[in-house]
């Protein structure tokens, strides 16, 4: 029964230690997390290592959206175009140029990076939820593109991608593609939090937390708004690299609505304060998704809502982070 | 030409449902700050209220008795939501609850009338459709601009001209101040809350005839109803307006002059006023912003 | 918005085996490591399969009727197809690839099943096929109607009970030449089977000497009000329409093309997706006159097509439509390929379904192709009212 | 030499109502100046304005000699000019420390830095935890902001202006709800600031400002009613019969709503 412990592909690591003392602790819990996801695919079966591998590509993705939403405030419902792009991307390399992964990677990044750059100087001059509205706009247009361009196989999604290879060995098994997935996850999650951790993130967290008094300090905070937004924009389209990379095809779907808003839920049911639990929200919302569902007669969205109705009130400061950015309340005085 | 007119008008019929759908929405967000997610749940009630009273082809008679069933819902809902989000401090936290209010809401409607997709004929007498400029049109969509209007008028004169209007007014701008004035705003804000759903709902029942009744189209209704809040600017009557005739019309004449664009033009035309007027069209006033 | 119905979709998910996902994740971990392939597993006297369709989401009402017609067959024989007992373990497709490729994958290697039956989204078809080529499982599409499925991207472990789209669209061609004097417009949703199915229209037409009077291709899936479409089709003076649309698109297109007086004046036909299910009885009155081209339709009067539907309504209380017939048929051919085959492989089973013949279905017989495509007869069909409801009449063969 | 500070018919309208209207100012360099009037007398507005929250409707803003009236909040900042406000406007779900040190890293031109976390950028820590030793929350540094106290969250936000180098800093209402002991705290630290940091202060606690101020302006329904060293202000009869029936200058300014 180990297989219940290693269900959060998530490194527990604490994005910002308070105290040197804690440091201790977080690197310990991370060097357990990440050696007990390294173990998964010696113990489990295909099914559920394929499963993990696309919890961890997912994650990848929803620590984009943690990066917008829960440390700059900026809550996204776009990203999964930025996700799509990385898989599109990722899958056309696979598909017309070389299955080597690291190469996919590099440029889905790099595809990522500039989609996230044409688009985002509209996005980052709006707030809240005009924000909201606009990466909705976005990510709706870029899903429309996807469905009407015949080059990338429009509705029908794009196929035959070979499987990945790493250094020159493909790999074929799912094991294997879980390692290859799991390596490349802990490295973006390792810049993320770098980034969260950094005078860069600090900058962020300060214009998730007040906008006007960066202003008032002498910030800019445009052009930093415009830089996460950008290296957001990287990390989704890691994520969606990393998915092409399991599930070897890509359609319309992959950057849909609903990738973008369960993303979003994954950081809000996750809490947005830190990144690991968007994280291990990312695992339970694929869970659920994918698999949870057995013993609901067919209505559970009623036991849901009403899940929802009594979190937000028996625990209102559990979800926390996006609660804590400015609210027009507050902006006005 | 004659064909664009026609499409205007078409345009206006979609802006006059969008109208109703969208303004408490609007009201809402510019009272409480609270985005109701809800919102798309409750026009489904409306919608699915007109199918299980009027089924296929019922009387003017019972055409009335499902819009007033309908309103009647939706304040209920409206309230009960008014309620649970004035109890819950944060703007995430009430989102998520009007969230968790719209699974509820729209999974019972489905556990009720199933998957499948309904739909409704206009009540006998304006079933048929007119003549105008060589084109037969539905006589029923007149209706529903006749409705757009009267509904327009109406709002209008009591926000902008009743004293109970310039409360309405006064608490988007600035609640704390009217509260100061020894105002309820909780009753109003209640009041509002409870007539925006109620308007959602009856918008349910007047759309029915169009767009009919299926899982999904709460969603739909809600993106759009956004997005004439988005563009037309959060809390004012006059923008909840403009934003609904105004996307009526790009979903209609847009689409009849672009068609190759046509997948596009919705949100292009809300980036494009949100670059230009990041607030909206015609927000709201609101107090002073330091 | 989108995450309502995605949760919807995430809780209306049913699998016949027992066990929350932890459990299932614990108890496949007894099953070894994931470091090797491999392919589907056959034993003695039972055999498992997979059924892969949409119980969420808008396709929910296909794949009820594909479980329903798939589940007919089954309580017909016994609960046996090949003389073996069948296993079937259900599982919810969703809208798109993003759930229904991890549910196939489930099937195939949690599971472990034969095969797999079912697909309604033509994307996950496609989608799935490497995954089901490399397995080794045979996958056996009972509706998605991609032509790439049965074409490019064949294989021989992918054979399709249904339909490819441009085929549908094609056998309607010649007919409408026929029979319309003048252009005609064509309409459809932008997406591919929209494309496809106009596509194969067009080329037959145009081969037959028809004229396309104009086209037009909606936003699929956000288009609610159709009137500026059907005013360029009234004023570009077309003779008829042909169109494709399936679930509340087909309703309001339909129910709208009546409402602005087209339908009295311009002829509309299409694929019968258009005017098939609760898709006609949502449309009512309104789509009477459509002409339409399909496999299949309930007022076949044929013996076997007759003791079909009676049984049929007997069960489900309801008339069956176009998707149960392809899952019915999806059953039969495995009741014959496993009857045949040496084991109950996926191996064995692919080889086998090439040998089956002619099945005598509902729909008149039909056979897999050299493609795996079905072999089959198009009819044109007519709705007509038929005292309160309404049915899709059949008028006569397409060739 | 050029005033630190020069505001010249300074306007703020408010359609019909003007807040500040047509208000000349001049604030030498290292002086300390006090800005004292009722509550609505558009002193809040006043900084706003000169800070570049607000536009000005009319009239000029001179920082050291240029004029500065044109360029954003933050451009002002960049260039020196900071403020406080009236009610606390922190970073409350971050920690004390990061308050502090958004202002120093902004300074020391690291705020974009993301190549290693921020505790590596050791002078940024060092100087921002000298910032939070002078107002007495060095104790607290790694407390999320949020759970400070009312007068804790007073203290800090004079910390954080401090700490962002200003070279004109505009106090608006300081020691409003802090204690008898912070607010001598307060008192000490600005009398403890070098010279060359002027310092405008928005001020009820009349003991505070007569104890700190070179020169105090009386500010009345958006004008200067007058303008000069404290003994002055204090025996003014201008500013006593401005306010019909007080008996006291200081019940006019400690009186009323507060």
């Amino acid at each position: 029964m180990k297989a219940v412990e290693t269900t959060a592909p998530a490194p527990a690591v604490a994005a910002r230690p308070r105290r040197p003392a804690r440091r201790g602790r977080a690197v310990a819990a991370a060097v357990t997390a990440a050696a007990l996801l390294a173990a998964v695919p010696l113990v489990l079966g295909a099914y559920p290592v394929s499963m993990m591998t696309r919890m961890l590509a997912f994650a990848v993705l929803v620590l984009s959206v943690d990066l917008l939403t829960g440390i700059t405030g900026m809550p996204t419902l776009g990203q999964a175009a930025y996700f799509g792009v990385g898989a599109y991307t990722a899958a056309l390399v696979g598909v017309h140029l070389t299955s080597d992964g690291a190469v996919q990677v590099a440029a889905a990044l790099l595809a990522g990076l500039a989609a996230a750059a044409v688009t985002g100087w509209i996005a980052v001059r709006a707030h809240g939820i005009v924000f909201l509205m606009l990466t909705l706009a976005i990510g709706e247009s870029v899903h429309q593109l996807a469905d009407t361009w015949s080059l990338v196989g429009g509705g029908n999604g794009l196929a035959g991608m070979p499987p990945v290879s790493v250094l020159g060995t493909a790999l074929p098994a799912a094991g294997f593609v879980y390692w290859w997935v799991l390596a490349v996850a802990a490295a973006a999650f390792a810049v993320v939090a770098l980034v969260a951790r950094s005078p860069y993130g600090r900058t962020l967290r300060g214009i998730r937390d007040n906008e006007a008094r960066m202003r008032a300090l002498g910030y800019r905070p445009g052009p930093a708004k415009f830089g996460v937004f950008c290296l957001a924009g990287a990390v989704a389209a890691v994520g969606g690299a990393l998915w092409a990379a399991q599930v070897r095809f890509v359609s319309p779907g992959d950057l849909g609505f609903e990738v973008a808003a369960l993303a979003l839920l994954s950081v809000v049911i996750g809490g947005s304060g830190t990144l690991w639990g968007p994280c291990l929200g990312a695992a339970l919302v694929l869970l659920v998704r994918d698999n949870l569902s057995a013993h609901v007669g067919g209505h559970g969205a009623l036991v849901l809502g009403a899940v929802f109705v009594a979190v937000v009130f028996t625990m209102p400061r559990g979800l926390a982070g996006l609660a804590r950015r400015p609210r027009r309340t507050e902006a006005r005085s | 030409m004659d064909t664009y007119l026609v499409t205007v008008l078409n345009g206006l019929a979609m802006g006059s449902l969008l109208f109703a759908i969208a303004l408490g929405l609007s009201l809402v967000f510019g009272m409480m700050d609270v985005l109701n997610l809800a919102h798309g749940a409750i026009y489904l009630v409306g919608a699915y209220v007109a199918v299980a009273l009027t089924g296929d082809g019922a009387g003017p008679a019972m055409f009335v008795a499902a819009v007033l069933a309908a309103a009647a819902a939706g304040a209920v809902l409206g309230g009960a939501l008014a309620g649970m989000t004035r109890a819950t401090p944060h703007h995430l936290d009430q989102a998520l609850l009007t969230l968790g209010v719209a699974l509820v809401v729209a999974e019972s409607l489905t556990v009720v009338f199933g998957s499948d997709v309904h739909s409704l004929a206009a009540p006998a007498p304006l079933d048929g459709g007119v003549q105008i400029l060589g084109q037969t049109y539905p006589v029923y969509r007149l209706l529903v601009i006749a409705f757009g209007a009267i509904l327009a008028l109406v709002v209008y004169r009591l926000v902008e001209r009743s004293r109970l209007g310039a409360v309405i007014r006064a608490t988007v701008a600035d609640r704390a101040m009217v509260s100061a004035l020894g105002i309820d705003t909780g009753r109003v804000l209640v009041g509002v809350f409870a007539a925006g759903a109620a308007l959602a709902a009856v918008g349910g029942v007047l759309a029915g005839p169009i767009l009919g009744a299926q899982p999904g189209l709460d969603e739909k209704v809600l993106l759009l109803a956004l997005v004439v809040v988005v563009v037309g600017g959060l809390g004012s009557v006059r923008g909840a307006l403009l934003g609904a005739v105004l996307i009526g019309q790009v979903q209609a004449l847009g689409v009849a002059l672009l068609p190759e664009y046509a997948s596009f033009l919705l949100f292009a035309a809300m980036a494009a006023v949100l670059l230009m007027r990041p607030a909206g069209l015609l927000p709201a006033p609101t107090a002073v912003r330091a | 918005m989108g995450v309502l119905s995605a949760v919807l979709r995430s809780l209306r998910r049913t699998t016949t085996i027992s066990g929350l996902a932890v459990g299932a994740l614990a108890l496949s971990g007894c099953a070894g490591s994931s470091l090797d392939q491999s392919g589907s597993q056959g034993s003695g006297d039972e055999v498992k399969l997979g059924l892969l369709v949409p119980l969420s989401g808008v396709y929910a009402p296909l794949g009820e009727d594909m479980r329903d017609g798939f589940q007919l067959y089954l309580d017909q024989h016994g609960g046996r197809l090949g003389g073996k007992t069948v296993r079937v373990v259900t599982v919810d497709e969703g809208e798109t690839p993003q759930t229904g490729v991890p549910a196939a994958q489930k099937l195939v290697t949690q599971d472990r099943v034969t095969a797999v039956v079912g697909v309604v989204n033509s994307a996950t078809a496609l989608g799935l096929r490497d995954f089901f080529h490399e397995s080794k499982v045979p996958l056996l599409v009972a509706n998605a109607g991609a032509d790439a499925i049965t074409g490019e991207r064949s294989s021989p472990y992918v054979w399709r009970t249904s339909f490819a789209n441009g085929k549908v669209g094609a056998a309607l061609g010649p007919a409408v030449a026929e029979e319309v004097d003048g252009g005609v417009y064509l309409i459809t949703a932008d997406y591919a089977a929209g494309r496809e199915m106009v596509g194969g229209f067009r080329k037959a037409f145009e081969a037959a000497g028809g004229k396309i009077a104009g086209e037009k291709y909606t936003p699929f899936g956000k288009t609610q009000d159709y009137q500026p479409y059907l005013s360029a089709i009234r004023n570009s003076g077309a003779k008829a329409v042909f169109s494709f649309y399936a679930g509340a698109e087909a309703v309001n297109f339909v129910k709208q093309y009546k409402q602005f007086g087209l339908a009295d004046r311009i002829p509309l036909y299409g694929t019968g997706f258009l005017t098939e299910g609760g898709v006609l009885n949502a449309q009512g009155a309104s789509a009477v006159g459509v002409k339409t081209s399909l496999h299949y339709s309930t007022e076949l009067d044929t013996p076997i097509n007759k003791a079909f539907v009676e049984a049929y309504r007997t069960k489900h209380g309801k008339a069956p439509t176009v998707y149960s017939v392809q899952a019915y048929d999806a059953a039969a051919a495995l009741d014959k390929a496993i009857a045949k085959a040496d084991g109950t492989g996926g191996e064995d089973i692919a080889e086998a379904l090439g040998g089956i013949g002619t099945i005598d279905s509902p729909r008149g017989p039909w056979s897999f192709d050299a493609d795996h495509d079905a072999r089959q007869k198009y009819y044109l069909r007519e709705v007509r009212s038929d005292g309160g409801s309404f049915v899709n009449a059949v008028l006569g063969e397409l060739d | 030499m050029t005033p630190a500070l020069r505001l010249e018919g300074l306007t703020r309208s408010y359609g019909s109502l003007t807040a500040v209207d047509h208000v000349d100012l001049t604030v030498a360099r290292g002086e300390r100046h006090a800005l004292i009037g009722p509550n609505g007398a558009g002193k809040s507005t006043l900084f706003a304005t000169v800070a570049g929250t607000l536009r000005a409707t009319s009239g000029r803003v001179l920082l050291n000699g240029r004029d500065v009236t044109a360029l954003s909040e933050s451009e002002r900042a960049r260039r020196g000019l900071l403020r406080t406000y009236q009610h606390s406007s922190l970073f409350l779900g971050c920690t004390v420390l990061d308050n502090v040190a958004l202002a120093v890293q902004r300074v020391q031109r690291v705020a974009h830095r993301f190549d290693r976390p921020a505790r590596g950028f050791r002078r940024v820590q060092a100087r921002a935890l000298e910032h939070l030793e002078s107002v007495g929350l060095a104790g607290r540094a790694h407390d999320t902001a949020s759970e400070l106290s009312h007068g804790e969250r007073r203290q800090l936000e004079v910390a954080m202006v401090l700490a962002a180098e200003p070279a004109v800093v505009m106090f608006d209402e300081p020691t409003a709800g802090m204690s008898a002991a912070e607010t001598e705290r307060f008192a000490t630290l600005l009398e403890g600031l070098p010279r060359s940091l002027t310092v405008v202060i928005v001020e009820h606690d009349l003991d505070v400002v007569f104890r700190l101020a070179d020169r105090v302006t009386v500010l009345h329904l958006g004008a200067v009613l007058a303008s000069g060293p404290p003994a002055a202000i204090r025996s003014d009869e201008a500013v006593r019969a401005a306010y019909l029936g007080a008996a006291r200058t200081e019940d006019l300014f400690t009186g009323g709503a507060r």
